[in-house]
């Protein structure tokens, strides 16, 4: 496949960019593969290119019921940070964020990763010591973050109020080499990557039943046929408890909508992104200009992708509040997801109760940031068994009472 | 934005006027109980895509826990009951069973 | 001498746009909790108050009482603030051998009025409320407990033209600029009115 | 050059001239003015840039579709970028610049870009920028953002307000055109509570503009007497400027209605969103043209032909002299039949079709118009505006057969039902081959609670085209609406009889001509604002992105302010041509809420400034206030941090107020603690299960400290109960926990132990609690008078009724300070004066109020845990070395269970210690205690961490309270704690009670 490059568009500008070959293949499936991945979102290619990528295995195929990057990872407000305050997250996402610095290079497609800086704002003083005490701990993890004060939170952000008549901005947590990604290209990327080492990414493939012989894992059952497998990775994030009861076991994992909105593109106006926890909102500037918004889980459960209206009108008024001049801005859009809520809230890694089967999924509001380091760390588990990024987000912690719980830090939102 | 009626005021709730709590019917497991059925108690929740029960509570009105038999694929309400009970009432269970044909109320469930 | 010195949440605020909101001032009010079935929770109900017990979601208003239905095992009691302390002491008694709850909660409350054209007054709560103010959806002798916008709230329409509201006390002022606001002079909607 | 008629103009008020600005030049337009056929009649052609490629764009609809005639509307606080001036009313003073450009609208440098246009293909950005790895950020995408974006950013707080209003109806029309008008009558004579709206200030839609008769009469008188007709009804409600904004769940929807955006100096709310509920929703939302593919469809004349007859009709506008009419459907005749009635030239009207159009075909021959079939437009020529169209056969590739001298060309690819509300919440479409476009389709409909359809369709949104179809559609919905609502029509209005010309079918042209080569491909434009050109769509379906949210993703087709009303068709079926697949294969994108852009202002509605949200106040925050007290948000209370004297740090105030305190007396506004009253024969065995302690032992009269866990074995509360009398107790909760607590209480009482008898009641609110604390606090009682409290009389952790200085009270002697120590609880509406009376009799011993930071000090002094600091939600009372508060005794208790589970009883679980600078030093707040090595994930290993650290002005030294690994085990041992600051901590390991451990002062 060619090398994507400033030198090979103007070549084919010559001749109407008739030359550009697919960006990845679409083939039918085999009988068998090494490892079967269910689901081509961002956290399932992503564990297939590891896979190749760090372990030479690459009889692989990716399943994906839509189209690839259709769920979740096409669907979030593509926010990338890594200040977590609990050791096993701040791994993992750290690795996740190191890895978006150089993935546009790595996969020779642009994503677009944009670390303009993150800012979480502290706006009662229990958020300030909770932020105070995620510096410290971070500090400690080897992820650079600082808590800054309120004039540097206005430099960086000058559209902010800081005085609110509510909640005056005490600071913020600042983590400088945070940002945003494009998602799509992230996905396509990774598909890209994968479809030139050999695998088989195969769209439009629902898979039905999961075949295992004497509790070990033997193949799917799909609408393109069944598909053997020695090794199966569950990657299908708000249809995971789905898919596990169709393998013959339960998940700690409730579905529930999460939405998101754009504004009407404008002018830049702000460079960084801000969270703003206590009053729930969160918001940044796409390249394009629309203000990509975040808004709050449904508490039901819900496969629709589409939430319950009243959480756009809470997180709107929160960034009123916060950002007056987006009053004036108009909705362009507002999109839900269906996201997979732990007990904890933290992602679950693991193995599963069936020999074979590997589960990634339990990422929340919070996935599209791990992606590079779920991938990399599921990939080190399916091929070797265990893997120290993944350690601690096993199933056996909802049995042991081991939890990894990130909202003591008021870092709830993602 | 769902309706729900509260079965305690017949009211016709807006969602706003409501929380969300959860699976409903759940088997409270104690002290003497095993792990397995403790994690399943505290953490392996029903999450079908179809027929589900759940908890709400009408919080902004009369503050009354009821719950609701609802579909999580279509949004569609089969109805609402009070949350004093150990299942769903057998009319409700007809009822579902008949709109959505092979499904049958579970075994009340230990584990899992 | 206590009675002097008594504060209501917002001392008796008030505004005027195309209706009129008013707190209303000190209110006695009682949350009674018990059995609606029992004989004895009833009896001792109208003894006190001269009223039976409501229907669902109905307020009964008598001479000396308002009784309204909170829950199926709770109503609120309205008296003269200075004759709560006496009204508990009733029901108390009244209820002794029942299995209920009789407490004071008349400080916890604030309690505005609205009044206006009967129209334009349910137009300002279609505002703040999630609920059909259509007369023939919500008329005299219906109570509803709901939010306003942000808070619980609860209210009645005791005659045309008027809604009483409660909440609680700590977001009087919150309330009362809610309806201030939704009722200034511009934001007419003529829907209801 | 496009201008005012003397002729045409149905909505203007000729005898009222108006004033408005564009880029700072006056012009006049009259009142009845849209904002854009206002330009049109001054000759403002070019009204903006498009995004990518910043090429000159012009008007080229007429109405919400519009995606190029985008403005920055009004001044300062009111301004608002992005503003459609088709949808914009004229008002007198409008001022309004053109976007996306610099440095001016006609010499934009962006403009380069379209020069470039071959090296920007879709998607050309994933292909480079990728080196050297810095450059993304600090080269590239700066440059890419400052070209992207449209509008300016308002900078001033918002002038206007904006509410909402819930409303309820049975049957909810939208769209306030012929059908929408007859749908609502026919459902509201059926005795339905109906709400129609209409998204302009006109009724009647398109079709007085389209002709035709109903009942034998024009359309406009059909459309006065169905307005009449309905404004005599009680259930019927009509509004004009609300639009239906989006479709949700269980009937539930968005009417924007904006109120004063066309007299922007009236009082009242800018925009009210309506919250409705209908039980079921109309949509009679009509139709939009689509564009036509050929190459320079995008310069500026380049216009809809609907939407050029629009302006002619109703706006007295023509946008040339001489327009070309190019199309695939008989409607856009009716274009050029309106253009030669105002008496503008035709030169040519170009039918791709063959042969085969209809009624209107012969009446524009009869006309005198040369009409062309199978005819196509090669290519528009011009910059800035059109100046001639270069004709060529629909079946070849485009040579050119004739060149012909126009100043505008209307162009009509068929018309596409307006199907968004339909399929907001999950309405199917299906594709109408004959017509060429999707429809709803009706066997799919939105489900509502009940599992049955709640959105029908009447009209040209149902793909019901021609009068007549259109009427009798409208009718059969509106009653079929108004069954649906539960409502039996006692008479059923009948259809009217409608006439229009007869239409031959449109024919299907995604390409013009059909075997337009890449350079012409390249110069046909699908999403104007966007820049999307047939070769972009094809591009990405050559290079695999071949699912239409793919292709959409890639492209950016339909992702513009328009989101796709006129590309979105054309779009998909390039896309399906592409990959040589039928239409329906590839099916459409989502489609989302709102249907055009509500401003965010209106989804906030009335939420800002002092009712952003609800601020809770005690009965004594107006004297905190007055005291200037500096405030700490907690939850939605606010409560005094300290009482700041003039001069004074914060940390000064607080030190003052504690020593004060424990020197003498201090008072703290307690009121925001929970109080919750638990009553009933099995009242001590439910708290026996809530707490961890034993409740049910406690004598009426005394008082007890318990804790509260989840069922998940955490800490969530603490707080004092007292146990009124054997049936009840009074349990008080944190600030912040006492609606969850009672919600808590409820949830156990109602869903788990239903059959046992208790009843709770959240007073919280009904008392005003007061602290009165130190070594006077007994004497300043004494002195108001009225109860005993002395020593023996009131014991600590006792409680009494009584009354105070006449004020009726009870009086608990609990200590969160470790001082001799009263709290006062009295109804709230005497809570200020009994305060007053607090601060009057205490004058003498310098009394002095204290904030929670000091509240905060001397529990951490007086080794007191806090919940929210020593715990976080994933602590245990074991963890607090709180053994001594859970009950052996007790079989259960919510959170027992868990404490069993192996994490829990681990002994190397962290422990609660105190920690003491070597230096008198204050810890950093949320420091870690980091331990040797590093772990698999090369982190540094900890041992610790400090929960609560403070400047102790009692001790004069730094304390703190810290959870440590063995950490009881370790007394003495010093720990080196590094902060973010570069300095290392260093602390010793000893007691977390660092005053009056044995309790000599509170005891007394």
């Amino acid at each position: 496949m060619k090398r994507y490059s400033a030198f090979a568009i103007a070549r084919e500008a010559a001749r109407y960019h008739t030359g550009w070959e697919r960006a990845w293949a679409s083939p039918k499936p085999k009988k068998k593969y090494d490892v079967i991945i269910v689901g081509a979102g961002g956290h399932g290619l992503a564990t297939a290119y590891y896979l190749g990528k760090n372990f030479g295995i690459t009889n692989v195929a990716v399943l994906e019921k839509g189209w690839l990057g259709g769920g979740n990872t096409g669907r979030n407000t593509t926010i990338i940070r890594s200040n977590y305050l609990q050791d096993p997250s701040a791994a993992i996402y750290e690795k996740a964020r190191s890895l978006y610095e150089t993935m546009s290079q790595d996969l020779n497609y642009n994503v677009m990763f944009s670390p303009r800086g993150v800012i979480m704002l502290a706006q009662t003083e229990h958020e300030v010591r909770g932020y105070q005490r995620t510096a410290h701990a971070n500090a400690l993890q080897g992820v650079k973050t600082e808590f800054i004060s309120p004039q540097k939170v206005k430099e960086l952000v000058p559209i902010i109020n800081l005085d609110g008549p509510r909640y005056p901005v005490l600071g913020g947590l600042w983590q400088e080499r945070g940002g945003t990604a494009r998602h799509d290209a992230v996905a396509w990327g990774y598909a890209r990557a994968c479809s030139q080492m050999g695998m088989d990414i195969i769209q439009k493939c629902e898979v039905t039943g999961v075949r295992n012989e004497g509790g070990k894992v033997v193949g799917v059952e799909t609408n393109q046929g069944p598909i053997d497998c020695d090794k199966l990775g569950m990657v299908v994030a708000g249809h995971a408890g789905v898919l596990a009861e169709k393998a013959g076991f339960r998940l700690p994992i409730e579905s529930l909508a999460l939405q998101a909105l754009v504004s009407e593109p404008i002018k830049p106006c702000m460079d960084v992104v801000v969270m703003a926890n206590t009053v729930h909102g969160y918001m940044s500037q796409s390249d394009k200009g629309e203000m990509v918004i975040g808004g709050g889980t449904d508490g039901f459960n819900n496969y629709t992708q589409r939430g319950s209206y009243h959480h756009i009108e809470e997180t709107v008024r929160a960034l009123v509040e916060t950002f007056p001049m987006v009053s004036r801005l108009k909705m362009l859009r507002q999109w839900g997801g269906i996201v997979d809520m732990t007990g904890d809230r933290s992602p679950i890694l693991s193995k599963a109760p069936i020999d074979g089967i590997f589960v990634n999924c339990g990422w929340g509001t919070g996935g599209f940031k791990a992606i590079p380091g779920s991938g990399w760390a599921m990939a080190e588990l399916m091929a070797k068994g265990h893997s120290p990024l993944a350690e601690d987000f096993g199933l056996n912690r909802f049995t042991e009472g081991r939890f990894i719980d990130e909202s003591v830090a008021a870092g709830v939102a993602h | 934005m769902l309706i729900l009626e509260c079965p305690y005021c017949g009211v016709q709730c807006e969602e706003t006027e409501l929380h969300a709590d959860g699976e409903a019917h759940l088997k409270r497991f104690g002290p003497g109980s095993s792990d397995d059925e403790f994690e399943g108690y505290l953490f392996r929740r029903e999450n079908p895509k179809g027929v589900h029960f759940e908890r709400w509570r009408h919080v902004n009105g009369c503050g009354k826990y009821f719950h609701a038999a609802r579909c999580t694929a279509t949004l569609e309400v089969f109805g609402t009951y009070s949350a004093q009970t150990l299942e769903p009432p057998k009319d409700l269970q007809d009822k579902i069973s008949a709109k959505r044909p092979g499904w049958t109320w579970r075994e009340l469930k230990g584990e899992g | 001498m206590s009675e002097a010195l008594l504060q209501s949440a917002l001392n008796g605020a008030h505004s005027d746009g195309f209706v009129r909101v008013e707190e209303l001032g000190v209110q006695g009010m009682i949350t009674l909790r018990g059995d609606f079935a029992s004989a004895g929770f009833a009896a001792a109900v109208e003894k006190v108050t001269g009223l039976a017990l409501p229907a669902q979601r109905k307020i009964s208003i008598g001479e000396n009482a308002t009784v309204a239905w909170m829950s199926p095992d709770e109503l609120l009691v309205l008296v003269d603030y200075a004759s709560v302390d006496a009204t508990v002491a009733a029901l108390t008694e009244g209820l002794a051998g029942e299995h209920a709850l009789v407490a004071n909660v008349s400080d916890a409350r604030a309690f505005f009025r609205l009044s206006g054209d009967d129209g334009a007054v349910r137009d300002v709560m279609a505002k703040v409320a999630p609920v059909d103010f259509s007369p023939e959806a919500f008329g005299p002798g219906d109570i509803r407990r709901t939010r306003l916008a942000q808070v619980a709230g609860a209210f009645w329409s005791p005659e045309p033209g008027v809604m009483q509201v409660i909440c609680f006390r700590s977001v009087a002022q919150y309330a009362f600029d809610l309806l201030r606001i939704s009722s200034e002079t511009g934001g007419e909607v003529g829907h209801l009115g | 050059m496009s201008t005012r008629l003397s002729s045409g103009g149905r909505l203007l008020n000729k005898g009222k001239q108006i004033s408005f600005a564009f880029n700072g030049k006056q012009f006049q337009g009259f009142e009845g003015d849209t904002l854009a056929s206002a330009l049109l009649a001054n000759d403002q052609m070019l009204v903006g840039r498009s995004f990518k490629y910043h090429r000159p764009r012009g008007i080229v609809a007429s109405g919400a579709e519009e995606p190029n005639a985008l403005v920055g509307l009004g001044m300062g606080s009111k301004f608002e970028p992005n503003q459609r001036a088709t949808t914009t009313e004229l008002f007198d003073g409008l001022n309004c610049t053109s976007q996306n450009h610099w440095p001016s609208l006609e010499f934009d440098i962006g403009a380069i870009n379209n020069k470039m246009a071959r090296f920007l293909p879709a998607g050309f950005y994933y292909k480079t920028f990728m080196a050297p790895r810095a450059a993304w950020k600090h080269l590239f995408e700066p440059i890419v953002r400052q070209s992207a974006g449209l509008g300016a950013a308002p900078k001033d707080r918002d002038a206007d307000r904006y509410e909402h209003y819930y409303a309820f109806f049975d049957v909810v029309v939208i769209g306030g055109g012929v059908a929408g008008l007859q749908s609502a009558l026919a459902a509201a004579k059926a005795g339905a509570k109906v709400l129609l709206m209409e998204q302009t200030a006109h009724w009647g839609g398109r079709a007085p503009v389209d002709g035709g008769s109903i009942d034998g009469a024009p359309v406009d008188d059909f459309i006065a007497a169905a307005l009449a007709e309905l404004k005599g009804m009680e259930n019927v409600t009509l509004r004009t400027r609300m639009m239906g904004s989006g479709v949700y769940d269980h009937g539930y929807m968005l009417g924007y209605e904006r109120l004063t955006d066309h007299t922007p100096d009236m009082a009242g709310p800018r925009h009210r969103l309506w919250r409705i509920r209908a039980k079921q929703i109309v949509t009679a939302t009509g139709a939009i043209e689509r564009p036509l593919s050929f190459a320079g469809n995008d310069i500026p004349g380049v216009m809809l032909a609907g939407a050029l007859r629009d302006y002619v009709v109703n706006y007295g506008v023509s946008a040339g002299d001489r327009v070309v009419v190019v199309t695939n459907n008989d409607d856009a005749y009716r274009t050029a039949l309106a253009l030669k009635e105002h008496g503008l030239e035709v030169p040519v009207l170009l039918d791709a079709r063959p042969e085969g159009a209809g009624a209107l075909a012969d009446e524009a021959r009869a006309a005198g118009i040369r009409v062309e079939n199978g005819k196509a437009i090669a290519k528009v020529q011009g910059g800035k505006r059109v100046t001639g169209v270069a004709i060529c056969n629909q079946s070849g590739e485009g040579a050119v057969l004739e060149e012909i001298a126009a100043d505008a060309v209307a162009m009509s690819g068929g018309w596409s039902p307006v199907v968004h509300l339909w399929s907001h919440c999950g309405g199917k479409l299906t594709w109408d081959d004959a017509q060429a476009h999707f429809r709803p389709d009706n066997s799919r409909p939105p489900l509502g609670a009940d599992g049955q359809g709640f959105v029908k369709v009447a009209g040209a949104a149902n793909g019901e085209f021609g009068l007549n179809a259109i009427m009798a559609d409208a009718t059969a919905v509106g009653i079929a609406a108004a069954e649906a609502a539960g409502i039996t029509a006692a008479t059923k209005l009948a259809a009217p009889a409608a006439e229009s010309a007869a239409e031959a079918n449109p024919a299907a042209v995604w390409l013009m001509p059909q075997g337009a080569g890449p350079a012409l491909r390249m110069k046909a434009f699908l999403d104007y604002q966007n820049d999307v050109k047939v070769s972009d769509v094809m591009l990405a379906a050559q290079e695999g992105y071949e699912s239409v949210e793919h292709t959409k993703r890639y492209t950016t087709l339909g992702m513009a302010t328009d989101q796709g009303k006129l590309s979105n068709i054309n779009g998909l079926a390039t896309l399906a041509h592409s990959l040589n697949v039928d239409i329906p294969q590839v099916g459409t994108t989502t489609f989302r809420p709102p249907y055009t852009p509500i401003s965010l202002g209106a989804i906030a509605g009335e939420a800002r400034d002092e009712i952003f949200q609800p601020l809770r106040r005690t009965p004594i925050h107006d004297w905190h206030e007055e005291q200037g007290a500096f405030f700490e948000p907690v939850g939605h209370w606010r409560r005094p941090y300290c009482f700041p004297r003039k001069g004074e740090t914060h940390a000064q105030a607080v030190s003052r107020e504690i020593n004060q305190t424990r020197e003498a007396l201090g008072l703290l506004d307690a009121s925001t603690l929970g109080k919750i009253i638990v009553k009933g024969p099995d009242a001590g065995k439910f708290l026996d299960m809530l707490y961890t302690n034993m409740m049910s032992t406690l004598k009426p009269g005394k008082c007890r400290y318990g804790l509260m866990c989840n069922e998940n074995g955490f800490l969530v509360d603490d707080g004092v109960v007292a146990r009124i009398d054997e049936d009840t107790f009074l349990c008080h909760t944190t600030t912040g926990g006492a609606d969850r607590i009672h919600g808590h209480m409820e949830d156990w009482l109602q869903c788990e132990w239903w059959d046992w008898k208790v009843y709770t009641a959240n007073v919280t609110e009904e008392y005003a609690q007061i602290a009165v604390v130190g070594p006077k606090a007994r004497e300043v009682l004494e002195k108001l008078g009225g109860m005993d409290v002395s020593k023996e009389g009131l014991k600590f952790m006792e409680w009494a009724d009584g009354e105070l200085a006449g004020i009726p009270v009870r009086a608990y002697r609990i200590s969160f300070s470790g001082e001799l120590s009263y709290e006062i609880a009295v109804p709230a509406s005497l809570g200020r004066a009994l305060w007053d009376k607090l601060l009057e009799a205490g004058a003498e011993f310098n009394v002095m109020p204290y904030g929670t930071e000091a509240l905060h000090v001397m529990r951490a002094e007086k080794g007191f845990i806090m919940i929210g600091d020593e715990t976080d939600g994933t602590v245990i009372p074991q963890d607090l070395n709180m053994q001594w508060a859970i009950s052996k005794k007790k079989e259960d208790f919510l959170g027992k269970r868990a404490q069993m589970r192996t994490h829990m009883a681990d002994p190397n679980r962290w422990k609660l210690v105190g920690l003491e600078t070597l230096d008198g030093s204050v810890l950093p707040d949320g420091a870690y205690v980091p331990a040797g090595g590093t772990n698999a994930n090369g982190q540094r290993n900890t041992q610790g961490r400090v929960t609560s650290t403070y400047h102790s002005p009692t001790l004069g030294k730094g304390i703190a309270m810290a959870l440590v690994h063995n950490g009881p085990d370790r007394m003495g041992e010093v720990l080196e704690i590094p902060g973010t600051d570069g300095k290392t901590y260093k602390a010793r390991i000893c007691d977390p009670v660092f005053y009056d451990k044995d309790g000599e002062k509170q005891n007394v």
